[in-house]
């Protein structure tokens, strides 16, 4: 089992890269060093009127200074917290939490869809520089579009939206189908439609499907169960149809989990 | 720091410090254990175990409210059968006491899992009463003095480890119902558990838990939970393990003063990892600073 | 915004908008009125009055909790002839509702004050029943359903205007006073009144307050407030005003969304003087944002 | 009724001038210039788990800046919490709140009194800036001594000191009986039984005296009957033997309050 950190980390930067969209740069001392694609971090609330920590995922990753990245949507009062700092205030973390995508199941001479959908996208970008093999990579927005730079230096970049202002109209996998791609493996996070798309859209084509769920969290490393999916088969952990999202998650095989 | 007696004893187990777990906001240790060192603690209570698996309830789960939060976790659990061998194993590495937290939909649920617990190496039962009672028609046994006495001397009757009565504070006088379980037998009690709360999404205009209702805990309970340990353990002369919103020592410290021999840290294990630990050394450091030998000198000390 | 039709109607009386005061936490308006404009209010809840001055509780009679405050005031008041001579006319002079809260000790206290202002120019009484009760042995009238019967039924017979009955959150199901409270005549139900709390203080090794206990308000205990309004506007047929960590226009429509005709805004008057005028414009900005025509629209929307 | 204002004023300063003990200068738009000494401030928490409003007097005020200063001990959550600011953060105030001192009651020709005690001496710094006729100055200390610069420069200063380290070894009283002080009317704010003691002694020798009563307090401006003390008379506004502290105080005439 990997191990996970408790740190007071130092907000090295933090900029708006689109409508209530931030990016921020963290230093920390082991976090970024121990965490892999698709893992995330519970980000913990100055104001105390707030309990939760808020699960963010990591965006990127720069193992030599110790330092990741995260890009978040203000959803509510507690990304709006976020947004409001600036550099140098220390933000208490955890992580690397959950288990991140299994990287093994690409590489040389196999294809992959790398997928994101809306707030999904941030993982998306270090999967992409870490994963092997060819990297096809399909974002799908509403409108705007954000991390199109980051992503298209990692592979080849396809982008849906779905009022049609940029690449294909629609969604992800109209962007497939419009561009005449095909994958081996795919490895997506978004939104559960989304998700509950690929998924049915994996099956038909006999494609690997690897997806990254989102829960409501409390805890955030597996003892509360509070943000469960559920399984299609009787989970080992919790001899019954639930798998933790914090903790056996975030990321599930496809045919592992109802949507 | 030797010189400073931090144990208390619980219906004859003596725990090394009064500091434990809230059922349910610990699992059974194991993934806490990354973070705390379990053989500090006084005792961990494990989260709700029943006869057979229960699946929980319905996703949003859990929601955030001014310094508490609403779960509605619906006691989803893998059974006793793998409880005891998987989860006591694993405890028994650690030097400290165990305590199973119990729940059961009807009377037989309970009996059964007490029973089968009855040759473990646990060393203390707690019995959750405020689990949905199908049978009584989705009252809790836990607010009606009555059904409390009762499934207490049945309890009382099968169990071979002392029995700790956890109490819902979702009554009108908990003094009626600490002394209820008194009456039925028991051997210590714990107070409070969730209060019954809501909490509607005004954007999406839906409940934010799939369940409508859910259990407030949390800072935002403590003043009500002082309020309870400090009745409770007024009306009746059996220990009491207070829990409701302790995140530091100084919490711990004014549920002891109001009555409490033990103290549970529940929903401060999420947004503090450490806190149980944190408990404890803090509540040792106000010993040392206030010159005070023996924990027990503190306990009900405000009257 | 001269489209939206935010006016709701509370037995009878027509207020422009759902948005009052939570008796106690705002005087009769005069300290506030220097902040807000009365007359944006739907009405204006006065602080209790009894037949005769009372003197309160001695102090401390405030301590600060995690985002709640307990409160032993003790329900001090200058009688009700002082305040029919003082604060009505004071009242008067603004366009928005007069409801006056009324506590008692005992029931003949309460007949007094419901009689004696029978002939005053008040929309709307509302009658407090977790005052202490010295006869009954100190159990509050609105713990025990045929208690709060009785006496609203006793009221009713005496009173001109339209009573509402404030409710106690300290019970186990708040349905059971909500019937209780039909059954006896009542034209509205108010809750919740303040959940029991204690608080102490670790180095003086004393209660916060001098009263020991107090009333917890304040966003902390919002969720049982939403949860108690829901289950009580769904068991009885009566508009419910709702109250209980009111801060924001947000938390005032979950509480309609939830079942409330109208809304208290108390504690947070304390942190935020202007808070009632908000909620009153934020309110109908929500209602303007989603194209919501009638605020009535919204009453019980989430079921 | 003197009016009062809710301001986000900005922090023009702040520094630590003894242990635990913290000077803040405030910029304010009406607040300095409406106030007279003696009257306090609500000052809000900005973590949204702390509700209430700490009451904190007003220990100077520039007019000409419209700047106002505060001078306050750590006691707790909220006063730490202030004293973690820096010069640029609003903190949200209300004020002037109370009656003040009644400058009127001294004046040429009158020898007064000026008396604080701890943490009670800030408001005696504006008093003895604004009060007519001989100004006897008398601040009482556990141990360490602060404000006494300010207070120096406005009338003769005499200290007492708990421990004896400096000036008088033991209360204010001792120090005017030292000194052998007299006055014809007295101002005081200070710890309960500071006052107690000023109250009897002005008693017996018939002089006037003007204490500053601290209380809990929840709103601040007379609404909640939250902070009242014992008056020795039945209050024409409450009717009953109780006045608001933040209302019909902080300052009350000795033989008005029971102590
Ligand atoms: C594993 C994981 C990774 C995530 N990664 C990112 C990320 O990289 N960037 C990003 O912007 N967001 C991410 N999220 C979602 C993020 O956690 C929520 O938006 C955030 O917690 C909302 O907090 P708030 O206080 O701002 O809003 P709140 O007021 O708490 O909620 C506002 C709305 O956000 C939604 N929400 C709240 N918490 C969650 C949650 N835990 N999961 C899903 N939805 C939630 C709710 O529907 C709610 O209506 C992730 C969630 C999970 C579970
Ligand atoms: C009119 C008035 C003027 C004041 N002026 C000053 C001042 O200029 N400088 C200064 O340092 N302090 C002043 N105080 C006291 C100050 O309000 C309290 O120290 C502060 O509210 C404590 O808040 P806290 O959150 O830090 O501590 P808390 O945790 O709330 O309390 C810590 C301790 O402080 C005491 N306390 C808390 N609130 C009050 C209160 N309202 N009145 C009296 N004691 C209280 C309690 O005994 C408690 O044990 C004044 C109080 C009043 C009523
Ligand atoms: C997520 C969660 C799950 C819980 N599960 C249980 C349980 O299984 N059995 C039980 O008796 N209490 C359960 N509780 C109640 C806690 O043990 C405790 O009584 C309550 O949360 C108050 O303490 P706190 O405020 O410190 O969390 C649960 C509480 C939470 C927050
Ligand atoms: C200081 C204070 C005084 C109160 N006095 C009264 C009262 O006189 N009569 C009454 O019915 N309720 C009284 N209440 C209860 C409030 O009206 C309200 O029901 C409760 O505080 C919950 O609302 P809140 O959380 O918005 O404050 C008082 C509350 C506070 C905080
Ligand atoms: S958030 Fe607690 S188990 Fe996943
Ligand atoms: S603090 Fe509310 S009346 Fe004084």
């Amino acid at each position: 089992m990997a191990e996970k950190f408790r740190e007071d980390s130092e907000i090295i930067s933090q900029e708006c890269i689109g409508t209530d969209i931030y990016s921020m740069w963290l230093k920390t001392d082991k976090i970024a060093r121990a965490a892999v694609p698709g893992q995330f971090i519970s980000v913990y609330s100055r104001d105390g009127s707030r309990l939760l920590p808020r699960p963010i995922s990591i965006c990127e990753t720069d193992k030599e200074k110790g330092a990741l990245r995260i890009v978040y949507r203000i959803a509510g009062a507690g990304t709006r917290e976020f947004s409001k700092y600036h550099r140098g205030i220390k933000l208490s973390i955890l992580g690397p939490l959950g288990n991140g995508f299994p990287l093994e199941r690409a590489g040389e001479g196999k294809k992959a869809f790398l997928i994101g959908g809306g707030i999904g996208i941030p993982p998306i970008v270090e999967l992409s520089k870490q994963i092997g093999g060819v990297r096809q990579i399909i974002a799908g927005y509403r409108d705007e579009v954000f991390l199109a730079e980051e992503l298209k230096q990692n592979g080849s970049l396809y982008i849906a939206t779905e009022d049609g202002s940029c690449g294909t109209c629609g969604t992800v996998i109209d962007a497939i189908k419009e561009n005449g791609l095909d994958a081996d493996v795919i490895y997506a996070c978004g939104p559960t439609p989304m998700l509950r798309a690929l998924k049915s859209f994996a099956q038909e084509r006999g494609i690997e499907c690897w997806l990254s769920l989102e829960e409501r969290m409390a805890c955030g490393v597996g003892a509360c169960l509070g943000c469960v999916c559920q399984s299609t088969e009787v989970d080992g952990h919790s001899h019954v149809h639930n798998k933790r999202v914090c903790k056996d998650g975030p990321v599930f095989l496809s045919t592992e989990v109802e949507l | 720091m030797s010189r400073i007696d931090t144990s208390v004893n619980i219906a004859g187990v003596v725990l090394k410090n009064p500091v434990m777990t809230a059922s349910g906001t610990f699992g059974s240790g194991e993934e806490y254990s990354e973070f705390v060192d379990l053989n500090k603690l006084g005792a961990v209570v494990t989260k709700g175990v029943a006869n057979v698996p229960w699946p929980g309830n319905p996703t949003p789960r859990v929601a955030e409210t001014s310094s508490g939060m609403l779960n509605a976790i619906g006691l989803q659990n893998p059974g006793m059968e793998v409880f005891i061998k998987r989860d006591i194993p694993f405890l028994k590495k650690f030097d400290t006491k165990i305590i199973v937290n119990v729940c059961g939909r009807s009377e037989e649920d309970y009996c059964q899992v007490v029973e089968r617990l009855a040759d473990e190496d646990v060393d203390l039962l707690e019995i959750n009463i405020s689990c949905p009672n199908v049978k009584e028609g989705g009252i809790a046994f836990g607010q009606d003095p009555k059904a409390v006495e009762h499934i207490t001397s049945e309890l009382k009757k099968r169990a071979r480890q002392p029995i700790i009565m956890k109490l819902s504070p979702n009554v009108t006088d908990i003094t009626v119902m600490a002394k209820a379980a008194e009456a039925g037998g028991a051997d210590a009690l714990s107070l409070i558990n969730t209060l019954t709360g809501m909490k509607i999404d005004i954007h999406k205009r839906a409940f934010a838990l799939a369940n409508r209702t859910g259990g407030l805990s949390g800072p935002a309970i403590k003043p009500v939970a002082v309020r309870m340990v400090y009745q409770a353990a007024n009306a009746v002369k059996l220990p009491v393990i207070g829990m409701g919103g302790i995140a530091t020592a100084e919490d711990a410290i004014e549920f002891i003063l109001a009555g409490a021999t033990g103290v549970s840290v529940g929903t401060a294990n999420f947004f503090n990892p450490t806190a149980t630990e944190e408990v404890v050394s803090g509540i040792e450091a106000y010993m040392e600073k206030y010159g005070v030998d023996k924990i027990t000198d503190l306990i009900g000390a405000v009257r």
